[in-house]
């Protein structure tokens, strides 16, 4: 829809002004305001650590303000808790998936609002509730009954939509809704923001891509350092590179830069022969050499961090065997996998990477204790200094590496998982949709620091469902689909077109 | 606590009348036992506190029950630190607790041993010994009278604690003295010195053997889950003797229509004994109905066996649980 | 892990139609997948009981006895189930049984009991167990105070109030009305097991059929998605500590039928009994994952343990050492074959 | 979180120089702060001996009855400390002190200590803590039985076989080395006291300095992550109980030094006073946060209160309830506070 359709004089669905929020030691919010409209899909953005997050819990009643007010169809409001954000009318998708796992798909829609009778929930109907939502969602295949720690990522956000939907809200929060989404399933995601639109339900819709907001924003309010910088801009009417310099004070050259393939005679360091992991995927055959890129890419489910992690050790290879520099790896066994100079940054930064309770720089040496020890005994000095360098060489902010990783963004939070396996100067880097939730100028330090990797001799294997990325940053392709290799050849004789039929073929049948 | 009941008449004999209740010097005594966990331990306390209660010169410091000998110990170290005249010492284990006593002794304060035994005769000045193994003696003894005759009959026992010394007393006394008259215990479960517990193990135990003649549960307290039990189960064909005996059950003894025939007395007068000799030991006392001047190095209760005939005698001097 | 077998086919698209049918049949295979295990380790032991003590084990009047001494701890279990699967626990349950067992039978509330009903001791008992809960709950949700720490300090209280109201006498019942009926046997099953069955029954349809136990399940795996989900945690923490009271109440008046008597002693480690049957029964002590089934055979496993035990006349040092490995073997039989029935 | 504010400036980015200074102060100030609830509440105690008791409690031989005391416990509950930090459990410390006290002490082995040397009664004891040890952490770390049952189970089998092992009568040592040995009181400190100070501060080195206690807090807060980060975690939790079990070893040298007997009755409980030692002190039964010093202070509390206790004879049923008080007390103080130094 058109903001000049609507009548700018009318009183905003919500408004907000001069917002605080403040954590130990952190100023989270410094004075935000902004104020959405029915009908429109407003865009926050800002880099990682901005505050976008903290703003959407203030706004869902997760987090109350420490000054500031919100006002709801002019109304002042105050929420004290989620409910009372929920029963105004505002809905919201977190960031940090809001599930409940050990639930079905069901009675996680229905979750705070359990359809029931006398208390007793009926299962029947949230179940045909349940399997509308996930069709408009464009997912028949989740079943209702399905736990939801058992789901992928991507499926689990699906869900985490669903819920949103089963409100009746009038104001629909997403926070990076598409960061484990692909293509297709985010085009999805935008005709259904479409219907709700034109229902008069305002979206506010946050994301790291910029090329989403231009398709899918009316306007685009950006957040730096906790303030609004900007609030209201129509989204037809500023350049790309105006919103970049908004979120991060410079400007940042957003593509990838040719690069030089690494010599052809480059020894191979990854060599991977006939892997297979129980039913999931067979038959893959992996060799990178020293310095090369090599991408992953495939639908979503295609299998693509089972193979990374077993390569890794971390899953039992059901057959096939996996070298580096030539020496057999001791199958399942995570401990030879990193001794042999392996690091893996997992797909699930919370559940698989992050010890959430432990300091920014326990984190990142996890892996590398025995470099910082002598007779077992830490220097911690040293732990601090080095990790220090490298939260300052990642931009992560806030840069105190004492602070619990807990507390930190979610962008932030995958550099620090980043930086852990930078300190150990692996071999190999196995990285699993490493700019997930990663803001623009991250994410160009990131490809910058890969490159720089590979060309220090390091072989990368990069799995992302973000199929420009694998295109831009590897220099040789594997195209999975449904647990088998399909297509291997190098990136430059491919483009996005071709990639996705490859990934899509068999499937679309 | 208050102690209305039963504070046993009977016991003033051990201190007499005559002199040696007048009042004398003022004597601050300790008293440490095991929790009070069940009635007969709980009636213990009681008794000693009662007893302390009638003589204007006595303090009574009385710590914390504890089935913890670590605990045990570093209150007696409390009460040496506190320098009371006498500790009255009922210890959850005899031999744990005998280092501690004997540094007691060391340093100039009367002990007096209750019940569980010290493994050192220089631990205490006075020894008040229950008679575990003559529990069992008794109580075996009187099983093999009521069964003359009987050469298949089945004896059940219910014990108590199983892993305490004294309940491996009370079974040894029990099962060498059924060896007299060629019976033994056929089947044998332990249970707490709980109600509870007693109702648990009765019930299992009385599945386990479809006939018995003849039980012999450890304990009055746990004897009242028993006796739940067996109502519960309907059985009838066999009788059944307590032990420690508590008032209620020597009431069902006297009235004479139940299961219960007999109980083995543990007395829970130890206590009170046991404060009552701290008194005149440190006052300098003799025991004025006896000869001796000074009071004896070791007293040991009788275990009597306590029957409709004579329960009169033993009723006033039981506990309440 | 076996419902993935059935609806995840490899394109990860399964068929709109066939879902149903297969969905029923692998939920089915799941629930007794998740407690094979137990039932086997069940199903053995009664062999064992058999093999070993024949006639006596197989034998109406022993599997009741069985029952009786398992309905108790059953209750408590019951409640306990729901602590731990809202990621709670209780240390304080067996403090809780007692005092409500001393409350109950005090010789002013029996008095009572005598001049109007006998039910007066079963209020008497339930309120107290509901008001220890309640307190139990408000430290925990509201004072924030760590649940061990805070149970732990119930226990020790309660059983001190124990003590103190009882004198640490045990209390005799004597209320006609109250033993009569709890002594009667409707259709051949003792009360108390009737009580047990009543309350096993209707913690299972709470748990798995209404906005509560869905609460409860969500409370338990993800506090903060609960929280965010519109779902008053603190609240319904404070709700399931007091529905275990309540459950204490309903076991103590259950041991007070039992024995005859109220005393500050009864429901002695009832904590370590109940949360050990709870897991044992696949309850995960870090909450969000519960079932009633489960804790029903873990309570049943320990009770025919020791019945098996005590008919073949073991030393009760033996039936500690035996007692540690079947648990272990019972845990490692039923994660076997959890595993395999997961593929 | 008190580190927070002093070295996270609003720009995020410190002066390179400075930190270090900062640093410093602010784990200080966190230590303090975290402890402070604790050290407060130990203050209180001790202000209310004094009040209460005067100068009985304020002796140096009260105090040092109060160490002697806290001393036993007090090396269980920094073994205890590692094992919960790393997310686990133990509940068969007690009976695994038991056991170790009972194998220690046998005939056989004091013949035999008297023949060579007393430490073989040591070497008995601590092997015999870090074989119970060693099966638990594989039947938890490998066998993957949850904790809780696990050693539930061991609780069983260790105490049963103590029972077995002494036939349930109290072995009374007769090894004049020993004995003498652990009568001494270098500088005036009793031997056990010091045992026990060591224990503790090797327990903080570990824990803190080196790359094991970093990785048991990694074990503890993500074993997922841990594995992941190329932490082997099960050998390291294997690891983790086994050192709990010597450490049970230790405490069950102590306590026969104390005790001058090795029991299977030894130990009772000490499961529940180690965990509760360890959870006041602010160590998270989640896993993934634990701090010696806050056990030892933990340890000192439970002790002085039941030294305070003793001195002003109070009654027993009242001593509990007091108890139940003063623990949820000390916790919510503990809790202001915290939050006060963190906001
Ligand atoms: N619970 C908390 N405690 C302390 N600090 C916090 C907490 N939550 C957020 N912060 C801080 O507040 C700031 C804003 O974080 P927020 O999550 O809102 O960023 P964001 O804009 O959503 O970033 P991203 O794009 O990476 O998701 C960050 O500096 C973060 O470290
Ligand atoms: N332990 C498991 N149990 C059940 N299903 C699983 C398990 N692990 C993975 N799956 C499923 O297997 C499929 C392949 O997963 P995988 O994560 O390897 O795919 P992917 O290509 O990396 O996709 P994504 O982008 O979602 O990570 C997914 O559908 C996932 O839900
Ligand atoms: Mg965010
Ligand atoms: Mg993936």
């Amino acid at each position: 829809m058109n903001p000049d359709d609507m009548n700018p004089d009318a009183v905003p669905l919500l408004s907000v002004h001069d917002v605080v929020k403040r954590f130990p030691g952190v100023v989270a919010l410094g004075g935000v305001n902004f104020d959405v409209r029915a009908g429109e899909v407003h865009c926050l953005l800002g880099q990682n650590g901005a505050g976008k997050s903290t703003l959407i819990k203030v706004l869902a009643g997760a987090h109350r303000p420490d000054e500031g007010e919100l006002r709801w169809q002019g109304e002042t409001v105050a929420f004290n808790d989620p409910q009372a954000a929920i029963s105004t009318g505002i809905g919201a998708i977190h960031q940090e998936l809001d599930l409940v796992a050990g639930l079905s798909v069901a009675a996680n829609v229905f979750l705070g609002h359990e359809l029931s009778t006398a208390g007793f929930t009926r299962r029947t109907l949230a179940r045909e509730r349940t399997r509308e939502l996930l069709d408009l969602l464009g997912h028949p295949d989740i079943s209702p009954d399905r736990e939801v720690g058992r789901l992928s990522a991507a499926n689990q956000q699906v869900v985490s939509m669903a819920r949103a939907l089963s409100r009746d809200s009038r104001l629909l929060i997403m926070d990076e809704p598409s960061a484990v989404l692909d293509q297709d399933e985010v085009r999805t995601l935008f005709r259904v923001i479409r219907q709700l639109t034109t229902r008069g339900v305002a979206v506010v819709y946050i994301s790291h891509r910029l090329e989403e907001i231009r398709e899918i924003g009316d306007r685009v309010t950006v957040l730096k350092d906790g303030r609004t910088v900007a609030t209201g801009l129509p989204v037809a009417d500023v350049r790309t590179a105006d919103l970049i310099e908004l979120m991060t004070g410079r400007t940042i050259e957003y593509a990838f830069g040719p690069r030089t393939p690494p010599a052809p005679d480059a020894p191979a360091v990854l060599t991977v022969r006939g892997l297979a992991g129980a039913g999931r995927f067979s038959g893959v055959d992996l060799t990178v050499h020293a310095g090369e890129v090599v991408g992953l890419a495939g639908l979503v489910g295609s299998g693509r961090s089972e193979v990374l992690e077993t390569v890794y050790g971390a899953r039992k290879a059901s057959a096939g065997t996996v070298e580096v520099d030539g020496r057999r790896l001791r199958r399942g066994s995570v401990g030879a996998a990193v001794r042999a100079g392996i690091g893996l940054c997992p797909e699930e930064r919370k559940s698989q990477g992050l010890l959430l309770d432990q300091a920014v720089y326990r984190n990142i040496t996890v892996s590398s204790l025995s470099a910082f020890a002598r007779l077992g005994f830490l220097d911690e000095g040293a732990e601090r200094a080095r990790a220090t360098e490298l939260v300052e060489a990642l931009d992560v902010r806030p840069t105190g590496v004492g602070r619990a990783v807990r507390t930190l963004s979610g962008g932030n939070q995958q550099k620090v998982v980043l930086a852990r396996w930078l300190l150990r100067d692996c071999r190999v880097l196995l990285l699993d949709e490493p700019t997930r939730g990663v803001d623009v100028g991250a994410r160009s330090e990131i490809y910058q620091l890969v490159r720089q990797l590979a060309d220090r001799g390091v072989a990368v294997v990069v799995v992302s469902s973000d199929v420009e990325e694998v295109l831009g940053l590897a220099d040789r392709v594997l195209v999975l689909r449904e647990g088998r290799v399909v297509h291997e050849g190098p990136a430059r004789e491919l483009d996005e077109h071709r990639v996705l039929d490859l990934v899509m073929e068999g499937t679309a049948a | 606590t208050s102690n209305t009941p039963e504070a046993p008449p009977a016991q003033e004999t051990a201190g007499g009348g005559g002199a040696n209740a007048e009042p004398g010097e003022k004597v601050v005594i300790g008293f440490s036992a095991p929790a009070a966990d069940h009635g007969w331990m709980a009636a213990i306390s009681a008794a000693a506190k009662a007893e302390a209660d009638k003589y204007s010169d006595v303090e009574l410091k009385a710590v914390e029950g504890t089935n913890d000998v670590n605990l045990q110990i570093s209150q007696v170290e409390t009460l040496i630190n506190e320098k009371v005249d006498a500790i009255v010492l009922l210890p959850f284990d005899g031999a744990a607790l005998t280092p501690v006593a004997l540094k007691a002794m060391e340093a100039g304060i009367t002990v007096i041993n209750i019940d569980r035994e010290f493994d050192s005769p220089f631990a205490s000045r006075v020894t008040v010994r229950g008679d575990n193994y003559g529990m069992g003696i008794s109580a075996g003894t009187y099983v093999c009278e009521e069964l003359k005759g009987k050469a298949d009959a089945v004896v059940a026992e219910i014990a108590g604690i199983d892993s305490l010394p004294l309940t491996q007393d009370r079974s040894q006394g029990f099962a060498d003295a059924l060896g007299q008259c060629g019976l033994k215990v056929n089947n044998r479960v332990a249970a707490e010195f709980t109600v509870e517990s007693g109702e648990r193990a009765a019930a299992n135990l009385l599945q386990a053997a479809p006939r018995i003649d003849a039980i012999w549960n450890h304990d009055d307290d746990q004897g009242i889950g028993v006796n739940a039990a067996i109502k519960n189960s309907g059985r009838s064909e066999f009788f059944m003797v307590g032990g420690a005996g508590s008032a209620n059950v020597m009431r069902e003894i006297k009235a004479g229509d139940g299961l219960l025939k007999a109980t083995v007395v543990y007395p829970s007068t130890q206590g009170a004994d046991g404060i009552a000799l701290a008194r005149l030991l440190v006052q300098g006392k003799g025991l004025s109905d006896i000869v001796e001047v000074e009071v004896p190095r070791s007293i040991q209760l009788s275990a009597p066996v306590v029957t409709q005939d004579n329960v009169d005698k033993y009723l006033e001097a039981a506990f309440e649980s | 892990m076996s419902e993935n077998t059935a609806t995840a086919s490899p394109t990860g698209r399964a068929a709109g139609t066939g879902i149903a049918p297969r969905r029923a049949s692998a939920l089915l295979g799941s629930a007794a997948g998740r407690n094979t295990g137990l039932v086997l380790a069940l199903v053995l032991l009664c062999l064992a009981g058999v093999v070993t003590a024949g006639d006596r084990f197989a034998d109406v009047s022993n599997v009741l006895t069985i029952l009786r001494l398992a309905s108790v701890i059953g209750v408590v279990s019951v409640g306990m189930t729901f602590v731990v699967t809202g990621g709670g626990i209780d240390l304080s349950v067996g403090a809780i049984v007692a005092l409500s067992s001393v409350w109950a039978t005090t010789l002013a509330t029996q008095a009572m009991a005598r001049d109007t009903h006998w039910l007066v001791m079963v209020f008497a008992a339930l309120a107290v167990g509901a008001g220890c809960g309640l307190v139990n709950g408000t430290l925990v949700a509201y004072g924030r105070v760590v649940a061990f720490i805070a149970t732990l300090a119930m226990l020790a209280a309660a059983r001190g109030l124990a003590e103190i109201i009882s004198n640490r006498k045990t209390q005799i019942v004597d209320v006609p009305g109250f033993t009569a009926f709890w002594d009667t046997s409707p259709l051949g099953v003792p009360m108390l097991v009737l009580v047990f069955a009543v309350v096993a029954l209707a913690g299972w349809v709470v748990l798995n059929r209404t906005t509560f136990g869905r609460r409860t399940y969500a409370v338990g795996s993800n506090p903060e998605a609960a929280r965010l989900a519109g779902i008053d945690v603190r609240r319904h923490t404070v709700l399931l500590y007091t529905l275990l009271g309540i459950c204490c109440g309903i076991a103590a008046v259950m041991i007070i039928a039992r024995t005859t008597t109220g005393s500050a002693t009864h429901g002695g480690l009832y904590e370590l009994d109940a949360i050990a049957a709870v897991v044992i029964g696949g309850t995960l002590l870090s909450g969000g994952r519960g079932t009633i089934a489960g804790t029903v055979f873990g309570v049943l496993i320990f009770t025919t343990l020791s019945n098996v035990f005590t008919l073949n006349n073991l030393s009760i040092s033996a039936q500690a050492v035996a007692k540690g490995a079947i648990i272990v073997l019972a845990v490692l039989l039923q994660q076997r074959l959890a595993r395999r029935s997961g593929g």
